[in-house]
């Protein structure tokens, strides 16, 4: 059976005058239609590099190092879009993975009226539509994200920034396609907003069994989203499991630690956990397990040896020589 | 009286009826249309020993109290207490003003009267009126001295009440060393030899969490991470032993594996120095980590205020509530309600004379738009509420 | 808008008033008083010295004077010449104006295409061979001194490849017999490269309704090429072509100098601004909606980062007098930069003066529309 | 205490600064190597320098080389000095460049070559004197109108919105009028026009971004004084930029000159623009015999240009390590 997204041990690099900057450095992971897929990842890791990767949307500086990302499309033979030529690759941006970026503040054009934005991504990919058609099918969308359609013909400053979230979700959505990637789609906006968008996005991708893949640094905003949840950790990711697992019974201790730095608000007042040093520098990654520098659980194998991906049990995959047994506490010894 | 004393023991910071409006709109010839109420008469005190969250949405009004405690901005009315000592015209008045008060309440007044008369005034005018025979009534160097006294109280309230800042990238000059950013409040206030500034800057340093502190003074900020950003700032906001500092969302920007970190690190730093944080937060659970007291905010005005366990196993105000509900939890098999409010947060410029949360309020009736907004109430012991219906006022 | 449009207008009423003020009193300042040469000038007649006397109150001390000259300037009566006696200088301002206008127009808007078109390319494909030679030989025209390169280009095509006249508004020879006025003719080509102009604008903006790439080229090529088809049948038609192609001619090698002096501004201007908008996410995002390359470049980056090229045209078209000198006088264009030197050089003060405020309204005009077209382009702007 | 603070601080604070600011330099420098433009820049401005720098060097050498057998030549070095040269035998003048005169001579005998040469320096300094004046200027006024703002700022900016108005050239023609305009009086005006005009609008926008990022805040939060701020983090943060105007301003201070000169309105006894205006009050610039006599200006030309075009790519190399925009990612 094939499945919708396959990335094999992907591999990206950004070439600086001090060397590589290995920011996605084999990645793997399967995404299933309707599937939600959560990434979840410090600043720095390479999170949205591997988005980008994907879409290849990428400054020149980038260099692919190998790997292959497989996408389904509907006529029985994955294609590569890493090997697709830049046209080719075109055809599938928007129609077949769409993204909501980072800053939807600034993924609008200003100059544009909004709805005109949208239609244009329509009639990119579907040339035959009227602009009228186009048109109502801007209205629908809007209507779907809780917009009111007469928006449509003003320009983006007119928005407000939640407002502005919500377009960019609509124009995601404007192409219907297999899979949408949200890179942080909620980060900078407020609590009260934020919850209502996640609540959003996650009955359209409901409603429209749609592949989504969520990337933020709060664990928290992925919990609430995905189905499974992949740690990443300096361009590698270390852990990879639905999310009740990721929470109940992490084994890495990344991941450990992770959970046990989250301050909650209305349960027991734990002592937080705070994990030792800072993220590695990846022009020059440690030798073995790139969190051995900080890892409480680390020895003399850690230092040596990359510890490989694979899967621990069923669905659960990781990257660790000392897995975190059940019921265990890790003592992150920091200052 | 009684209660006099009670302050006079240990409040450390009060702040009473404080405003802040700025100028939205102007019209042609520069007269103000419409204000921003950033900060609409509100009134809190922190007890030394304690600190107290200030909680809210973006826009609230939480940062612009924040700075207005350490003077970066004058507020439009109210005042504000330092130790028992209102230091509003310390803050936000200039010299000049400062002068020109001296100058109508006594010097015009002194100068008619002769050297005995001088001397038989009482109390603070008294001492004013002693100087001002002893140096033999001469106007200028009596003002010249007054003037160097309030500076030197001035830079003694400067060096009272510091800052920490959001952005550990921004907050940082980049062009200076670690050694001259943490440096700089005693170079401005001249404090102490350059071997002791370089002695208590290593100190400071050290006890942040930056060892062994010479490898960092000469260093640059961009060759730090974050984490080692806040800390300096941090460093930098305690180098003169401040009794109160104004902690403005210090850990938003950081990684969630080193935010824990400088959490408590202020922690201990509180402990060891004996200072209170006013911390600005917009995050509940950091708010509930950081300090025993919260006031929540929303359009310039306190809604709920109490201990910090209190307020948030109980919230009253529909506000806090729709808060609460709206923190995502990191648990996925625990599903939380939707929060129950409507709308969006309104530009507070020119409110309406009604509850402030009326448009948004699932539980509003008519008292709501038809009084001012609600003043606080004390509906249990220490655990205050901005609201008619549940203070049971709603007419 | 009217709001703003109103400010604006009075504060330009008022920078206008302090800069006549200023140019003024320098005037004024120069040694020689310059009423004592009104009033010396031989050429000037006792009855018209007595008038201007009474008119520009020569006789009063010198800030009545000034008064009066104010309230000349509001009548648009700048005095009288004293070179080009008796004509006015207003009526010499007019004259030389549209010959001035005309070149530097043309020169500014050729320079500011090729600007336009080699920044946005240059910042897109950042450091590649176009870049960096467009970047170099950019700046070294933009550095040449002026007359170096004006001298050049006269030298290489009017002396060794003989195709372009050398300088001078027009060819004697060809004029001689006729009783035309040069000036009548240079005007109607004038109005013809305006309406020129409007057409290619109404068939922009046309083209802006289109879809396809190729059907906007169409609308766009073929309005141009009607309407110099029309204006040429019709300059042919009225015998009067040969005398508009001397003028033209006149003009390439002038115009053909200052556009590569002046490219480079405006070209590195683009491809800075190019730069930061390149990596702005709505660029990013319009890529990942899967449209061409050349479709994100033009439509989403070129349009954001043309707002300050807009700024910049119209400025660089208010400081015309001020370029004007150089090349006016190196092709011996009768312009108005000409005038200047020339009136320096004779002392002619009223003339000066006149030039002075005629550049200062024209900046200031210039401004207004800067304003005005920023406005119009940027949503985001509604003052 | 006493024991540690002995360790921390071996060395005295100023030598540590220097050493961090030749650490800080050595970087600049890595990043402006990359800047081939500002490379090749940089080494025309260095190869003018020197070749004014030698000009003293010069009669003596062509002296004892060239000049062996023209006894007059020999004697005194008159015949052919920049200024005052003259020679006698008028009519084997101007003479195109040989061997005795490598750049020729001009109508009067004197050598092209050294009066070329004995420009540089003058031109050198003109330009820079003019461009300090005018950095100084904007980096003031700029970093205290937006600082202070209200009143200051209003007023300092409409300032330069006049002084925009005025066409510099054109002024600078009436002004030559009635001011003498030697080189130094020169440099002073033109540096005063350009400080007071676009300089302190793009400084200040620079400085605007400066002031509103926090940690002038975190200095006022500790109770800095406003000229404290001015001086020790607005200024520091815009001085590359002004560093970088004035790299460009030595370009429009040195064309304004040459541009002033050619006309025959500064009262400059030698430089650049005067020699071709020489040329062309001669009347061996345009006319009939236009490019025969090309060694009187073509020269004095070239070095306008080269010098001018050195600075705007030294400034534009800059721009790219200055202003983080304009940097590769």
């Amino acid at each position: 059976m094939l499945v919708l997204l396959s990335v094999k041990n992907l591999k990206m690099h950004y070439k600086t005058k001090m060397g590589y900057v290995r920011a996605v450095d084999g990645i793997s992971f399967d995404l299933d239609s309707g599937e939600g897929l959560g990434i979840v990842g410090e600043s720095g890791c390479g999170k949205t590099s591997v988005s980008m990767t994907i879409l290849r949307l990428l400054p020149d500086n980038a260099e692919f190092k190998g790997g292959e990302v497989l996408f389904d499309n509907e006529n029985g033979e994955p294609v590569n879009l890493v090997s697709l030529a830049e046209s080719e690759m075109r055809r599938y941006r928007w129609k077949g993975i769409s993204m909501i970026f980072q800053a939807a503040m600034n993924s609008l054009n200003p100059v544009y009226k909004v709805g005109d934005q949208i239609v244009e991504a329509i009639q990119n990919h579907f040339p035959d539509t009227p602009t009228d058609v186009a048109k109502k099918k801007v209205a629908e969308l809007f209507k779907l994200v809780g917009l009111d359609p007469t928006r449509m013909e003003q320009y983006p400053h007119q928005y407000s920034g939640g407002m502005k979230q919500r377009a960019v979700i609509a124009m995601a959505l404007s192409c219907d396609p297999r899979i949408i990637i949200a890179d942080e789609p909620t980060t900078a906006l407020d609590v009260i907003v934020q919850d209502r968008i996640l609540r959003e996005i996650r009955a359209i991708q409901k409603k429209l069994n749609m592949a989504m893949i969520y990337i933020s640094h709060d664990i928290a905003v992925i919990a609430e989203v995905s189905d499974r949840i992949a740690v990443m950790y300096a361009g590698k990711f270390v852990e990879l499991a639905d999310s009740v697992t990721i929470f109940k019974r992490p084994m890495h201790p990344y991941t450990y630690g992770l959970m046990h730095a989250f301050p909650s608000v209305t349960g027991k007042k734990v002592d937080l956990v705070t994990i030792p040093g800072e993220p590695p520098d990846l022009l020059a990654p440690p030798r073995g397990c790139r969190f051995y520098p900080r890892c409480p659980k680390g020895d003399k194998l850690c230092e040596e040896k990359d510890p490989e991906y694979v899967e621990v049990d069923k669905g659960h995959f990781l990257a660790c020589h000392h897995p975190v047994q059940p019921g265990e506490v890790v003592q992150f010894n920091a200052e | 009286m009684q209660n006099e004393s009670v302050v006079a023991t240990d409040t450390i910071l009060k702040v009473e009826n404080l405003r802040k409006l700025f100028p939205a709109e102007r019209r042609l010839f520069g007269s103000v249309r419409y204000f921003v109420h950033a900060v609409d008469d509100i009134s809190f005190e922190i007890i030394r020993g304690d600190s107290l969250a200030l909680v809210g949405e973006s826009g609230c009004g939480k940062t612009t109290t924040g700075k207005i405690l350490v003077g970066l901005y004058e507020p439009t009315s109210g005042k504000v207490f330092v130790e028992q000592e209102d230091v509003t015209p310390l803050l936000y008045e200039g010299e000049s003003s400062a002068r020109k008060y001296i100058e109508s309440t006594y010097l015009e007044k002194f100068l008619s009267m002769s050297e005995g008369d001088l001397k038989r005034i009482e109390g603070v005018e008294g001492l004013y009126a002693q100087r001002f025979a002893d140096l033999g009534k001469n106007r200028s160097k009596f003002i010249e001295e007054f003037l160097k006294d309030r500076r030197e109280r001035v830079g003694q309230l400067r060096r009272r009440v510091q800052m920490i800042f959001q952005d550990p990238y921004e907050s940082l000059n980049p062009r200076m060393t670690i050694y001259d950013i943490v440096a700089e409040p005693m170079n401005i206030h001249d404090v102490g030899t350059i071997k002791e500034r370089e002695e208590r800057v290593a100190d400071i340093l050290a006890s942040v969490g930056l060892t062994p502190p010479e490898t960092f003074m000469f260093r640059f900020p961009h060759e730090l991470s974050g984490g080692q950003r806040q800390r300096v700032a941090i460093a930098r906001a305690l180098i003169l032993n401040p009794s109160f500092v104004v902690a403005d969302e210090p850990t938003s920007m950081l990684d969630v594996s080193i935010r824990t970190g400088i959490m408590k690190l202020m922690m201990k730093l509180a402990q060891d120095y004996n200072m209170s944080y006013l911390y600005i937060t917009h995050d509940l659970a950091v708010a509930r980590y950081m300090s025993n007291n919260i006031a929540v905010m929303y359009l310039g005005k306190i809604v709920e205020t109490g201990a910090t366990e209190e307020v948030l196993h109980h919230p009253l105000h529909p506000y806090t509530k729709a808060l609460l509900t709206a923190v995502p939890i990191p648990d996925p098999e625990e599903k939380r309600g939707e929060p129950n409010i409507k709308g969006s947060v309104p530009k507070p410029i020119n409110p309406p004379k009604r509850c402030r949360f009326y448009n948004r309020c699932p539980y509003a009736v008519e008292h709501c738009e038809k009084s001012d907004h609600p003043p606080l109430k004390e509906v249990s012991p220490g655990h205050w509420v901005a609201c008619y219906v549940v203070s049971g006022n709603a007419g | 808008m009217l709001k703003f449009l109103s400010k604006r207008i009075v504060q330009i009423v008022i920078l206008l008033f302090i800069y006549v003020t200023i140019v003024y009193w320098l005037m004024e300042a120069m040694p020689g008083s310059f009423t004592d040469k009104y009033l010396m000038n031989p050429k000037i007649t006792p009855e018209i010295r007595q008038n201007l006397e009474k008119q520009f109150g020569l006789d009063k001390p010198a800030f009545t004077r000034y008064l009066y000259y104010m309230k000349n300037f509001l009548k648009l009566d700048l005095g009288i010449s004293f070179s080009h006696f008796p004509k006015k200088v207003s009526s010499l301002i007019f004259e030389r104006l549209p010959r001035t206008v005309f070149l530097f127009v043309t020169a500014t808007l050729v320079s500011y295409i090729l600007g336009y078109n080699l920044g946005k390319r240059a910042a897109w494909r950042r450091g590649k061979i176009l870049d960096k030679t467009a970047t170099f030989v950019g700046i070294v025209f933009w550095t040449i001194f002026l007359p170096l390169l004006a001298i050049f280009n006269i030298w290489l095509f009017g002396v060794i490849l003989k195709i372009l006249p050398l300088n001078q508004f027009i060819n004697p020879n060809v004029w001689r017999g006729t009783d035309l006025s040069a000036q009548n003719v240079f005007l109607n080509l004038l109005l013809n490269a305006f309406i020129f102009l409007v057409v290619m604008m109404i068939s922009l903006i046309f083209a802006q309704r289109v879809k396809t790439v190729a059907a906007k080229r169409t609308i766009v090529l073929s309005s141009a090429v009607v309407t110099l088809t029309v204006s040429i049948i019709l300059w042919t038609s009225t015998g009067l072509g040969i005398y508009a192609l001397d003028i033209i001619l006149h003009m390439v090698l002038p115009v053909l100098t200052l556009t590569l002096y002046s490219f480079a501004g405006s070209m590195l201007v683009m491809r800075d601004t190019m730069l930061e908008v390149v990596r702005e996410d709505y660029v990013v995002t319009a890529k990942a909606k899967g449209l061409p390359d050349r479709v994100v470049r033009d439509k989403h980056a070129a349009r954001n980062a043309l707002l300050p090229l807009i700024t910049n045209f119209v400025i660089s078209l208010g400081f015309t007098l001020g370029g004007g000198i150089i090349t006016e006088t190196m092709f011996s264009w009768p312009g108005l930069g000409r005038a200047y030197l020339e009136a320096l050089n004779s002392q002619d003060t009223p003339l000066l003066i006149g030039l002075l405020v005629f550049t200062g309204i024209f900046v200031l005009l210039a401004h207004l529309i800067a304003d005005v077209l920023y406005a119009f382009l940027d949503p985001r702007i509604r003052y | 205490m006493t024991e540690r603070s002995e360790t921390i601080v071996q060395e005295s604070l100023w030598k540590i600064r220097l050493k961090l600011w030749l650490k800080e330099f050595k970087r600049n420098w890595a990043l402006f190597r990359e800047r081939k433009i500002a490379i090749f820049g940089l080494s025309v401005i260095i190869f003018f320098a020197v070749f004014g720098i030698i000009y003293p060097l010069y009669p003596t050498i062509m002296k004892n080389v060239f000049w062996k057998d023209d006894i007059i030549s020999y004697e005194t070095f008159t015949p052919y000095d920049p200024i005052i040269g003259f020679d006698p035998n008028i009519f084997d003048h101007p003479s195109p460049p040989s061997l005795v005169h490598p750049l020729g001579t001009d109508p009067l005998g004197r050598d092209v070559l050294s009066m070329v040469m004995y420009s540089t320096p003058r031109e050198f300094v003109l330009g820079i004197t003019a461009a300090l004046i005018t950095v100084v200027i904007g980096t003031i006024i700029g970093a205290s109108s937006a600082y202070y703002g209200g009143v200051v700022d209003t007023f300092f900016m409409r300032l330069a919105d006049i002084v925009m108005l005025f066409p510099s050239l054109a002024i600078l023609m009436v002004l030559s009028a009635f001011i003498e305009l030697s080189l130094f009086r020169l440099a002073l005006i033109i540096g005063i026009l350009a400080g007071f005009g676009s300089i302190t609008i793009v400084l200040k926008a620079q400085a605007l971004t400066v002031k509103v990022r926090p940690f002038i805040e975190a200095a006022k939060s500790t109770g800095a004084s406003d000229a404290y701020i001015i001086l020790k983090h607005i200024i520091p943060n815009i001085l590359p930029l002004s560093f970088l105007y004035m790299m460009l301003n030595v370009t429009g201070a040195i064309f304004t000159e040459a541009v002033l000169s050619f006309l025959g309105l500064a009262n400059i006894r030698m430089s650049w623009g005067v020699i071709i205006h020489m040329a062309e009050s001669s009347g061996y610039l345009m006319g009939s015999s236009i490019g025969t006599y090309w060694w009187l200006w073509v020269p004095a030309g070239a070095c306008i240009t080269l010098l001018c075009s050195a600075f705007y790519f030294l400034g534009r190399g800059l721009e790219e390590i200055v202003n983080p925009r304009l940097r590769k990612r």
